[in-house]
């Protein structure tokens, strides 16, 4: 046990003033708050408008709004479907899995593109896929009202968040940088097939097929003409977000750093 | 003078006179007979003070949410109706409407009977207590022991009603209360008798009128002092609502009650919250009369009487409003101490100070203090 | 009369939070108590199992919802021990004045409950409302009011908005012209003293064999503070004072908490300074890209990815608004956590309760178990 | 480092087969010790060592056997140190610490129903955040969430 040291308590007996004080300081915060009270009247003033928080804050003189700023704040997505590359990686980083990536209009028939559809009864709004998308697509916005009568209202499709997104609402303006030490994608050569199948869903068409010969002959003999096409990923490009990994039917795709 | 009664009268006999006007003889002699005359102004009588306090309960409700909120920093009700008046009619209306469950053990007679005699015996005081000359039942010569022993009925139908709902936050609710109440009517009578000492009459108008030159509260500055601590025990409020504290009992012994029998304790707490102030206006205050400086353009306007007592008991309200905003709620051991060891002392000081303010005959001396309501 | 067996809880207004306290009382004096817990229980610590480090930050904010930064705050120290991570100074001064906000709103929020058990309602809505403005400031730069998700393993999110050192330095004068106005509603108030001196008593041998800590603690005479014995964050370089009473009454720990939010806002006070003086990277430029979301989705879900990466452990210490916060992290090279666990210090002071109710009245319990400010959150986990 | 005559002080009783000391950062080190030892480790360390404060008690399943952790802290050395046993996972029992710490009683009922660990003796061997009666216990490796398919992926660096 440390040294005590000596109690710093007030007396706690004073008989005159008995329940003076504490009455004259209710009374005072009456007077303060007669015509102008702390409370927002919520559905006619907001704190996330810029006016109000100038009025009531300044003018009056009330506490409300000293550290308000609404640019951070993480509440209903937007999306714009134009910059969605479907690059999943959202959905990935998604610690609750309410995020399932839909068909949306545009896109070959083949392979359709695919945008995030949120379902709100499952999201933290931990804001963890905004902080992942790479385009900066998906990104936060300062709505927060979100009542709805039916469960199955909750689920944004990318039709409606991008709704959102045209509102113009103010976005969470946060970009987080790439760590400089991240892992690359990198090939084990003598496993590809040259199938084209990373190339072909590739998001950010990053992956070029180059032509090589694949020297299968030995020396001396005569080179089989055959093409042989090899994937090589332009690494600025690249967003890591492994979809050329998961479709590889040979796993000749992985991860790891190039010394 | 116009009285409540002869308004009720008029009310019912004007319209049947007119109707046995154009009936024929037997039929008419029949229904302008005194007996029913009288029978019907009664039940008026009844219904427009029903109404009447009923309406001001529910205005005090709205008072208190309302400056508790400004004491709070925030707004109380708003939405309902302006500034929220309506809000507790709202509410009223939604418990109306809501189920009211009786837990399995709980005794049906006393469960249903408590809530509803706590109501009525609270509501019976205003037929008593005189809210302006003429505006009171009858002229009782014990008007003011009638009201105490009304008042007094209380912890019996609380107790009642916490047994029978078989709820421990409920028995020790009601034990508080039952144990509160007794506690605290002691030193309530006593600091009576010293206002009785003072006047020399039990009836309260016979009080309001010898307070027409000096209200009492300046001679029996201590039997106020008990009377407001004692009524501050009798309505239950903070800083003595220990029956229901909610942070240890829940709601105390109205804890199994819902809908309309919560309403029913609801209201009558609050009925019970006016009947407080007015005793403190009528006792204390002056009832309706206002001191000589006052101009008598401000006392002579019609119902002037009315206005100027409900304004005192608002504002007296206001101040058990304040007191509720800012203390904090005692302990049963030390709430009964105060109430034995303080207050019953000090009422029995106070009785001997009103003897001997009448004794010596310097009431005019006390009362003529400038701004305390000399005349 | 005889005795009988109540149940304060799940349901109740004593409880703040969702646990059943039984009391046996012999009319209004309490002969013995049991805490009943697992109201609350979500199995964080199982879910942490099966989230990438930094998702376990969202769990974090809702292990205690009034001091989710320090919870934030507590998982990130045994992660980055854990993971070998350096983080940049910065960084870790954001942290310091993160947690110290946290301390003063978890506090208010202590006092709002607080006065509220001994029937004062007024406070109640002080206490509310400085809270808020914290909440907001907190929302201006983590985005969030309540669930923060603001460390990241390496750093934290991002920096500060422009102009929020001078907002923060606003609110802190706002706030300690409050304290005082809190102090006249209770300590300038007979009746408070009437209801809190002397009741809840744990001295200061007790609080040690009961494993009670913090403001409990401290107003048992021991200056124990785990932000002095062992610094971590920037704690060393800053200055501020332990508070410590004798009584270990109630009000010996209402005046505890009080001064502890003055020290925090001084603690504050310096973080602002050096942050205004101190621009930098927020985050550690070289992370294992397998820290996991957001720059490492690589688990798809019903995928679960072993590798072979440096295995770690970590043991961290905080102090918490409560008490004192222990976790340990069992890093064995995968994607999660292999194992964590997180001593909460509420789930301690509550084990104690028997110890420091037996023998006061009903009415008592509310002031104690409030001065003990339970946060069930934590404690069931 | 004050670790030191900790491990002197240990040795001296028990040898260094039965427990040792490795270093563990920011703590006075890490005790590993004979489950069988626990109650008169525990009792130098409070008595001798001034350890007097038992923070936490937690269990982990390492599936082959389970680890018993106590973290103690020291007033005086303003320091934590960590004692870990290891029991078989057939026969998880140890002898419950709440004798000599009383504070260890939630803690370990919590790791009995958590993670399994059985504790002898114990005063108040109840549920204590799982409901009555509930037969599983969470925290084992062996209790899923969901049955995820593991994938290995080998990492190379190039």
């Amino acid at each position: 046990m440390s040294t005590p040291e000596t109690s710093s308590r007030p007396p706690n007996d004073n008989p005159i003033l008995w329940v003076a004080k504490p009455l004259l300081t209710a009374a005072k915060q009456f007077r303060k708050s007669l015509f102008r009270p702390s409370t927002i009247v919520y559905p006619f003033e907001r704190l996330e408008d810029p006016k109000f928080r100038e009025e009531v804050a300044v003018a009056a003189g009330k506490p409300i709004g000293i550290g308000a700023v609404w640019d951070n704040y993480r509440g209903v997505h937007a999306l714009n479907i134009d910059t969605c590359i479907s690059c999943n990686l959202c959905a990935f980083s998604c610690p609750d899995l309410c995020i399932d990536m839909v068909n949306v209009a545009g896109g070959d028939p083949k392979h359709p593109k695919k945008c995030p559809e949120i379902d709100y009864g499952k999201c933290s709004y931990c804001g963890f896929c905004s902080d992942a998308c790479p385009e900066g697509c998906l990104t936060m916005t300062t709505r927060y009202e979100l009542s709805v009568t039916k469960r199955a209202d909750m689920v944004f499709s990318p039709e409606r968040l991008y709704q959102v997104y045209e509102q113009k609402l103010p976005m969470n303006p946060i970009r987080l940088e790439r760590p400089e030490n991240e892992d690359q994608i990198l090939l084990d050569p003598p496993v590809c097939i040259g199938c084209n199948a990373c190339a072909r869903d590739c998001p950010t068409k990053c992956i070029t097929m180059l032509d090589i010969v694949k020297p299968t002959a030995a020396p001396g003999e005569k080179m089989p003409k055959r093409i042989w096409k090899e994937p090589v990923i332009n690494d600025s490009d690249c967003v890591r977000c492994g979809t050329c990994i998961s479709v590889c039917p040979k796993e000749c795709l992985f991860w790891g750093t190039r010394k | 003078m116009l009285s409540l009664y002869s308004v009720a009268y008029d009310l019912i006999s004007i319209p049947l006179t007119a109707i046995a006007a154009h009936l024929p003889a037997p039929l008419s002699a029949w229904l302008v007979n005194t007996t029913l005359l009288n029978v019907l102004g009664a039940l008026v009588f009844c219904a427009i003070l029903l109404g009447a306090s009923m309406i001001n309960t529910i205005m005090l409700i709205w008072f208190e949410r309302k400056m508790l909120g400004r004491f709070m920093d925030r707004r109380g009700a708003m939405h309902v109706g302006f500034a929220g008046l309506l809000q507790n009619f709202a509410d009223g209306l939604k418990l109306f409407r809501k189920n009211t469950r009786r837990p399995k053990d709980a005794d049906f007679v006393g469960f249903y009977a408590a809530p509803t005699a706590y109501m009525v015996s609270s509501l019976v005081m205003f037929a008593i207590l005189p809210v302006s000359t003429g505006w009171s039942a009858g002229a009782l010569p014990l008007s003011l022991l009638l009201a105490l022993v009304v008042f007094s009925f209380a912890p019996l139908f609380i107790f009642l009603s916490a047994w029978s709902s078989a709820n421990k936050y409920s028995l020790l609710g009601g034990m508080r209360s039952a144990a509160q109440m007794i506690a605290y009517e002691v030193p309530i009578l006593l600091a009576v008798v010293a206002v009785v000492v003072l006047s020399g009459s039990f009836d309260l108008t016979t009080i309001v009128y010898e307070q027409q030159n000096y209200w009492f509260w300046a001679p029996l500055f201590l039997a106020l002092i008990v009377f407001v601590a004692g009524m501050l025990a009798e309505m239950e409020r903070i800083p003595f609502d220990l029956p229901e504290a909610e942070a240890e009992l829940v709601e105390g012994w109205n804890t199994e009650f819902g809908g309309m029998l919560f309403a029913f304790f609801m209201l009558a707490d609050y009925v019970r919250a006016l009947v407080g102030c007015f005793l403190i206006v009528l006792l204390f205050l002056g009832g309706w009369t206002m001191p000589g400086w006052v101009p008598a353009s401000a006392t002579s306007f019609p119902l002037a009487g009315i206005f100027w007592f409900m304004l005192k008991t608002y504002l007296v309200f206001g101040v058990f409003i304040w007191i509720r905003a800012s203390l904090p709620r005692v302990r049963t051991d030390q709430l009964l101490r105060v109430g034995w060891m303080r207050m019953v002392p000090l009422s029995l000081l106070s009785i001997v100070l009103a003897v001997a303010v009448v004794l010596t005959k310097c009431l005019p001396v006390i009362g003529c203090v400038p701004g305390i309501g000399g005349g | 009369m005889s005795e009988m067996w109540i149940n304060m809880g799940p349901q109740h207004p004593m409880t703040h939070g969702l646990w059943n306290l039984r009391v046996k009382i012999d009319g209004e004096i309490v002969v013995d108590v049991d805490a009943e817990m697992g109201y609350l229980h979500r199995g964080i610590e199982k879910i942490s199992e099966d989230r990438h480090y930094n998702e376990v930050i969202t769990l974090m904010d809702r292990c205690c919802y009034v001091a989710g930064m320090a919870w934030e705050h507590l998982y990130i120290l045994a992660a980055e021990e854990a993971l070998h991570v350096t983080v940049p100074e910065r960084a870790l001064y954001i942290r310091v004045m993160s947690e110290e906000f946290q301390r003063v709103a978890s506090h208010l929020m202590w006092y709002a409950a607080f006065v509220q058990d001994i029937g004062l309602l007024t406070p109640f809505l002080y206490g509310m409302r400085d809270r808020d403005l914290i909440l907001d400031l907190f929302q201006s730069y983590t985005g969030g009011r309540m669930t923060y998700e603001y460390m990241r393993v390496g750093g934290v999110r991002n920096d500060m908005p422009p102009g929020f050192t001078d907002r923060a330095r606003k609110l802190c004068t706002w706030l300690i012209d409050r304290f005082k106005e809190y102090d006249t509603l209770c300590l300038a108030s007979t009746i408070f003293h009437k209801r809190c001196d002397n009741i809840g008593v744990l001295k200061a041998a007790a609080c040690r064999k009961h494993g009670v800590t913090g403001p409990m603690l401290r107003s048992a005479g021991v200056k124990a503070d785990i932000r002095k014995d062992r610094p971590y964050a920037a704690y060393d370089r800053v200055e501020f004072d332990v508070p410590v009473q004798q009584d270990a009454d109630v009000t010996a720990r209402y005046l505890i908490r009080m001064e502890e939010m003055r020290q925090s806002i001084r603690i504050i006070r310096q973080t602002l300074d050096w942050l205004d003086a101190h621009p930098g990277p927020v985050i550690a430029p070289q992370l294992p890209r397998w820290l996991g979301a957001p720059y490492a989705p690589i688990g798809n879900e019903g995928y679960l990815l072993k590798r072979n990466y440096p295995h770690g452990l970590g043991f961290s210490a905080i102090e918490e608004p409560h008490g004192e916060a222990l976790a340990y992290l069992v890093n064995d090279g995968g994607e999660h956590p292999y194992r964590v666990k997180f001593k909460s210090p509420v789930f301690a002071n509550i084990s104690a309760v028997r110890e420091y109710v037996v023998g006061y009245h009903v009415a008592d319990i509310p002031p104690i178990m409030g001065s003990v400010d339970i946060c069930v959150g934590e404690v069931d986990r | 480092m004050v670790g030191e005559d900790i491990g002197e002080r240990l040795a001296g009783h028990w040898g260094t087969d039965r427990l040792h000391i490795e270093p563990f950062p920011g703590t006075a080190g890490k005790v590993r010790f004979d489950p069988a030892l626990v109650l008169d480790v525990l009792r130098v360390m409070r008595d001798e060592l001034q350890f007097a404060h038992l923070a936490m008690v937690a269990g982990i399943d390492w599936e082959k056997h389970r680890e018993v952790l106590y973290a103690l802290w020291s007033d005086e050395r303003k320091q934590y140190i960590l004692l870990s046993a290891d029991i078989p996972a057939e026969a998880a029992h140890i002898e419950s610490a709440s004798s000599i710490y009383p504070s260890a009683n939630w803690h370990e009922r919590e790791a009995w129903e958590l993670v399994g660990i059985t504790f002898d003796h114990h005063p108040d061997l109840r549920h204590l955040l799982t409901p009555d009666g509930y037969k599983f216990h969470p925290l084992l490796r062996s209790f899923k969430l969901h049955e995820p398919e593991t994938l290995e992926v080998k990492r190379r660096d190039v």
